[in-house]
């Protein structure tokens, strides 16, 4: 195989792994953090998609601007959902279960308000100005907002690295993880702390939605398309654990890539493969989240 | 949360009042529709009683079930398919015996963790399993499924094979709750309470949950194989994550700590789906508010809830907080 | 007359903290015997070391002449081990009888059997009930052993652990966090399982009257290791144990 | 126990539910039709269209007085995609509702599960608006009747139009990426069979099976460059064109190869999401196209639809115009809806000007499969501003004549032996 295909091929495989890890990062963070089993994070995703059409196709607004919109769009939507049913069910006996009966009622829903807000039709943005081309080295030929959505990724990855266990508010997040009741003696208005996290957590996921928009097809039950897969790279990556879902990320987008260049037949069963081998070896994920939990 | 048998004379006549109203259908009812639709329920009632066996009681909470439900149902496809509908029964069977293999092989692995872990490795198994069947098209037909799976003799006729189902699924829901009020049953409970406490009255924690994994998954096969013979046709849905997920609404909605819960909550979950679907598009908007509504308003479930009720009219001082 | 329980040497230390330091004692067959120290003395962890749920670093301990060491505590509840833990450790959502039962049915080996209702096994029952007149625990038979007072749970736990027969039995502070009558009741409660059961008996306790009122022998841990060792009149005029620990108890 | 007395008063309420039959308004003289589509998720776009047409299909034939006496009434049901589900919606159709023909469906895999109660209840199956071959060919049974094309006969004339493409600019290397089930399995080997059969020399550099709604392609994108294939032979369904397009423009994939899309590719919500973006030179397929043929019915249809919806239509919507048109014209050769058999004879054979019929040609359905026989045109995208949102059309058209895209009778056998 030569040099410069490899490399295309890899950065394709980082492309997919970068929106992946992007979905999978606030789903990460509501798990290992909220200890919430959020199955409508890729509705919150969808959700963001479509603020960024509505932003950019409808009102016209700045690509970067309509972004940032839309992760705060979505981020409130999420904080609403949060404060008015999630909260009612926590600390009781199966928690884990209503957790996935709530948030799956929350898929339903979401469903529906999209469809009949924006109908059932696809929808599409173009990509932003300045980032429509492409970058080439010799033979290899690199599309720059590929390139953009990778540079996101780090700057995501390393803020909230930064963010959980360098300033205060990360580390009361994460006591939180560990235990509600034990923060509430510290004075710290759990609840509300809660509520932000779920928020920062579905802006996260509405922020990957419009920023995969221009490369992908804004449409009704997109949501669910994309949850699977990061549920199963949160889970690869110890639960919790930023480092992790990207790794984790990275470790399936490029065995996905090379599977399709080499054994295309069998390309879509090996995302599921590496998860099953993964666990089964170490059932915690590659990072426990331990480390994460740690205070 | 308790799991006391009632005096013989009520479980007698409960067991007489279910039997006989789910038998009366095919009298009562007005069209076979009707009696698909109970088919429909007695399926899903035993798929998700049998799944909260492993949830409700002992407290593992699988999102990987549908792999056994779907084992069931293909095994019964597949050898009718391409050996003839008189291997329907022997399929079944044989189905059985090839999930209980399944079950323990997977078991062994998946048991090894706890809590979430445990969730999303039978998730992945789950998924992978799907994946499977829907890639392997020129043995499963892939999403086209498997139409035309019709039972042998008499059962082709559709009423003598709902009371064959009735019967078999009467059957294995009397051995669940045999099981579940037995010493095994009260085991797996201590197992979900307190699992420390149990190694340390000299019992093995992961023998009995690979044994109940076993058990639950042995049913939710043999629910696949019937589902089967009822619309005679499969489909590689049945493996899907959405019907793993299914049966945990379905328990959820009806009660995890009652035996019958699960099953009411299977039929609280067909009948609006079908009601609903029926009557308006916007269905997942109602049925999803519907159903927030009934988790937030009844924490215990519709069984659990009313059995809670009815103790407060009974002794107010038993109302206890939980 | 060989020991029922030998402590050579036992060590454990959790990177550079010893919370367990070179300590050994022998309690004999039939001893009702006290472990004291302040809080963090190890004195739990020691019971961790003797049921197997941590292994020491180093040292010997021997169940009957045998070193369990490295066993699963499965392994040494079967060698006659029992144990109640400081917080009652039961099954919450069964009856108190049932949380007897289960113990008499795993000590009966039946919990395999998956047809007949629980409540068919007699043999089980019987015992269960026994133990729970023994404990006066019996008029509570059908509550939810999470409805039971602080107190009774405690005994209920000892309860379970008597119904595995074992010679040995190690209680971890069974009168904490009682009223003084629990206490008295307690206190004489044990004594008499004691002598029901032809128990050998360790207690770990911070309540000195229950030490000194039913203790034939006291050991006096402290920072890990066996500060001093003898009958409750010893200890009492023991000056290092006075000045480490009685003194300011 | 208590708990379980107060339960079973539930059971047997809920089972008096079931039991209680639900009011059948059997008003007479009234041809019922159940029909059956998605409505919400990935295919809701296809299910509101086809709703939308066959609802307008139905006013003009009542707003005529009906057919026969009769007037058309139709329930719609969303299927959910859940082959289990539909089936569970047929059943009620035909034993509650009383329906005198099933109708619609998207997905292949429903349609499959529902021709088999169709068989069972021996009650017509009007397929509107799904492609695999199967019901027509291998699954064939004698109740259903398929008023759309199916793969087959799109990669007939796929294959005719890279024959005729190997006159002016010669390829030879193909690579093929479709969906990986059914629907995208079928196309593969049927281009393949009818290249042969053509005797097309072709040589296949690349195969690649994405899982269908995946959303990301990247990966295929850059290996599809790698095998330098002349033609990309496309298979994509619904909004995955939309998605695989968009990422393989970055890559600049359309300047190197040709993205040959004959099935699905031509479908207007595709011109409608992508606007402007479409590139140039794409050659695409569809089952019905809004610009082409241009005839008074096509244009009428078209508008008609566009007043109605605000919207311009998809091709699924001119299926399930169709379907309704098919059933109206069986009814009154046979002058009631009941006699089912007739029904079945007044089908096999009828003839049926539909939109998407160039002057001079009338759809009909081949009694040997109940396939319907159409004209298939392929476009190239171009500029073109009539129908926005779209700012691309398909234009400079291929057109094939019917008698030329169905399967001829050995692949039938074939098939109907395995």
């Amino acid at each position: 195989m030569d040099f410069s295909f490899f490399i295309t091929q890899a950065i394709s495989g980082l492309t997919m792994a970068t929106l992946l890890f992007l979905v999978a990062s606030g789903l990460t963070l509501i798990f290992g953090v909220g200890n919430v089993f959020n199955f409508a994070h890729g509705s919150f995703y969808m959700v963001g998609a479509y603020f960024g059409y509505q932003l950019v196709a409808i009102w016209e607004l700045n690509f970067w601007i309509a972004l940032v919109l839309a992760g705060l769009g979505a981020g409130l939507v999420g904080m609403l959902a949060e404060s008015l049913f999630l909260r009612r069910i926590y600390g009781r006996v199966n928690e884990g279960g209503f957790q996935i009966l709530l948030t799956y009622c929350l898929i339903l829903i979401i469903d529906d308000l999209v469809k009949l807000i924006w109908g059932t039709e696809y929808k599409s943005l173009p990509r932003p100005d300045g980032f429509s081309g492409a970058v080439t080295f010799g033979d290899i030929y690199l599309p720059s907002y590929n390139l953009l959505i990778i540079a996101i990724g780090v700057v995501v990855v390393v803020a909230s690295w930064w963010i959980l266990t360098r300033t205060r508010p990360g580390k009361i997040a994460r006591a939180a993880a560990v235990d509600r009741e034990m923060v509430d003696t510290l004075g710290v208005n759990v609840p509300l702390t809660m509520t932000l996290v779920f928020g920062i957590a579905t802006a996260l996921g509405g922020m990957a939605g419009a920023l995969a928009a221009p490369l992908r097809t804004v449409t009704p039950g997109a949501g669910i398309e994309v949850i699977i897969d990061s549920l199963i790279v949160v889970v690869l990556g110890g639960m919790g654990n930023f480092w992790g879902a990207w790794l984790g990320a990275i470790l399936v987008g490029e065995v996905n890539a090379f599977a399709v260049a080499f054994v295309p037949k069998w390309a879509s069963l090996f995302s599921f493969l590496v998860m099953v081998i993964v666990l089964i070896f170490k059932p915690e994920g590659l990072f426990s989240p331990r480390q994460v939990r740690k205070v | 949360m308790t799991m006391k048998p009632g005096p013989k004379f009520s479980a007698a006549v409960l067991w007489t009042l279910m039997i006989m109203g789910f038998a009366l259908v095919p009298v009562l009812m007005s069209s076979s529709y009707q009696l698909n639709l109970a088919s429909h329920v007695l399926v899903w009632g035993l798929f998700a009683v049998a799944f909260n066996m492993l949830w409700g009681v002992t407290g593992m909470l699988s999102f990987g079930q549908a792999l056994y439900y779907g084992l069931g149902a293909y095994f019964v496809g597949l050898m009718v398919e391409y050996l003839g509908s008189a291997w329907y029964l022997p399929a079944i069977g044989i189905g059985m015996l090839a999930v209980a293999a399944t079950s323990f092989l997977l078991g062994l692995l998946v048991i090894r963790v706890g809590g979430v872990y445990f969730t999303m490795l039978t998730l992945a198994f789950g998924q992978l399993a799907w994946q499977i069947t829907f890639k392997w098209y020129d043995f499963t037909g892939g999403d086209d499924g498997i139409q035309g799976i019709t039972a042998p003799g008499f059962l082709q006729n559709p009423i003598a094979y709902y009371y064959f189902l009735l019967v078999l699924v009467m059957l294995s829901m009397w051995i669940l709750k045999r099981m579940a009020y037995s010493p095994f049953g009260l085991m797996l409970r201590c197992v979900r309470q307190n699992p420390e406490r149990v190694r340390f009255l000299g019992r093995r924690v992961r023998r009995n949950q690979l044994r109940v994994y076993i058990v639950s998954s042995l049913f939710a096969g043999l629910a696949g194989s019937l589902m089967a013979g009822i619309d005679n046709s499969i489909h590689t849905d049945m493996f899907f994550w959405t019907t793993s997920g299914e049966v945990i609404l379905m328990s959820v909605l009806g009660g995890l700590n009652q035996f019958f819960g699960p099953f009411v909550g299977a039929i609280a979950m067909i009948i609006i789906e079908d009601i609903v679907g029926a009557w308006t598009e916007y269905w997942s908007l109602i049925i999803g508010s519907l159903i927030m509504g009934m988790v937030i308003l009844f924490p215990k479930g519709l069984v659990g809830e009313l059995y809670h009720l009815k103790l407060r009219m009974m002794q107010p001082k038993a109302g206890r907080s939980e | 007359m060989n020991a029922m329980l030998e402590l050579e040497s036992v060590h454990k230390s959790f990177g550079g903290l010893h919370v367990t330091q070179n300590v050994s004692f022998a309690v004999m067959p039939g001893e009702i015997s006290a472990i004291i120290g302040p809080n963090g003395a190890g004195k739990t962890t020691l019971f961790n070391q003797i049921t197997g749920h941590l292994q020491p670093n180093s040292g010997r301990i021997l169940l009957k002449g045998q070193d369990v060491v490295g066993q699963s505590p499965q392994k040494i509840v079967a060698q006659g081990i029992g144990r109640a833990f400081q917080i009652a450790s039961l099954f919450p959502d069964e009856t108190v009888l049932d949380n007897v039962k289960v113990a008499c049915l795993s000590k009966l080996d039946q919990t395999r059997r998956f047809w007949r209702p629980v409540q068919a096994f007699r043999q089980a029952t019987d015992r269960a009930y026994s133990i729970l007149e023994d404990l006066g625990l019996e008029k509570q038979a059908d509550r939810l052993a999470f409805e039971l007072a602080h107190g009774d749970q405690k005994l209920l736990d000892i309860g379970i652990a008597l119904v595995l027969e074992p010679q040995l039995l190690l209680l971890d502070e069974p009168t904490a966090g009682m009223s003084p009558e629990e206490r008295q009741r307690t206190r004489e409660l044990i004594k008499k399982l004691w002598k029901a059961y032809e128990l050998t008996l360790v207690f770990i306790e911070h309540d000195m009257d229950m030490v000194f009122g039913i203790a034939e022998k006291v050991r006096v841990l402290q920072l890990g290791a066996l500060l001093a060792e003898g009958t409750p009149d010893e200890i009492r005029n023991n000056k290092e144990v006075v000045t480490a620990y009685l003194g300011e108890a | 126990m208590r708990n379980k007395r107060l339960l079973m008063c539930l059971v047997i309420a809920i089972l008096a539910f079931i039991v209680v039959p639900f009011c059948v308004n059997a008003e007479d003289k009234t041809i019922k039709i159940g029909a059956m589509y998605p409505m919400t998720g990935r295919a809701g776009l296809y299910g509101k269209d086809s709703v939308a047409a066959a609802e307008m299909a139905i006013d003009e034939i009542n707003g005529k007085g009906g057919v026969a006496g009769y007037k058309i009434d139709a329930t719609f049901t969303d299927s959910k995609v859940k082959p289990a589900y539909a089936v569970r919606v047929a059943k009620r159709y035909i034993t509650e509702d009383e329906v005198d023909f099933l109708f619609g469906v998207v997905s292949s895999g429903v349609g499959l599960a529902v021709t088999e109660i169709s068989q069972q209840y021996k009650t017509i199956f009007i397929g509107t608006d799904h492609a695999s071959t199967r019901l027509t060919v291998d699954n064939f049974q004698p109740y259903y009747f398929r008023v759309s094309n199916n793969t087959f006969q799109s990669m007939t004339a796929g294959a005719l139009y890279l024959k005729e493409l190997a006159e002016t600019k010669p390829w030879k290397k193909i690579a093929f990426i479709g969906p990986d089930y059914a629907y995208g399995h079928s196309q593969w080997d049927e281009i393949r069979y009818n290249l042969d059969r053509f005797g097309v020399p072709y040589e296949v550099v690349g195969e690649y099976w994405p899982k269908i709604y995946a959303p990301d392609y990247t990966s295929y994108i850059t290996s599809i460059l790698r095998d330098k294939p002349d033609v990309l032979i496309s298979g994509f369904w619904g909004g995955d064109t939309v998605a695989f397009i968009k990422q393989a423009q970055a890559y600049g994939l359309f300047e190197k190869t040709l993205y040959f899309h004959p099935d699905a590719g031509g479908n207007y919500e595709l011109m409608s999401a992508m606007g402007a973006e479409l590139p140039d030179g794409l050659v695409l397929g569809a089952r019905h196209y809004n610009n082409w043929p241009d005839t008074e019915l096509n244009r009428n249809f078209v508008q008609e639809f566009k007043k109605r919806t605000g919207r311009f239509p998809t091709y699924a919507a001119e299926g399930a115009y169709a379907g309704i048109y098919a059933i109206a014209h069986a009814v009154e050769v046979v002058g009631n809806p009941d006699d089912t058999e007739a029904l079945v004879k007044a089908l096999e054979g009828l003839k049926i000007k539909l939109p998407e019929d160039p002057e001079g040609f009338t759809s009909y359905i081949r009694p040997e499969t109940h396939q319907i026989t159409q004209v298939m045109a392929i476009g190239t995208t171009m500029p073109n501003e009539d129908f926005p949102p779209a700012k691309k059309m398909l234009g400079n058209w291929k057109v094939y004549k019917a008698e030329d895209l169905d399967p001829p009778a050995e692949y039938i056998e074939m098939k109907r032996k395995k």
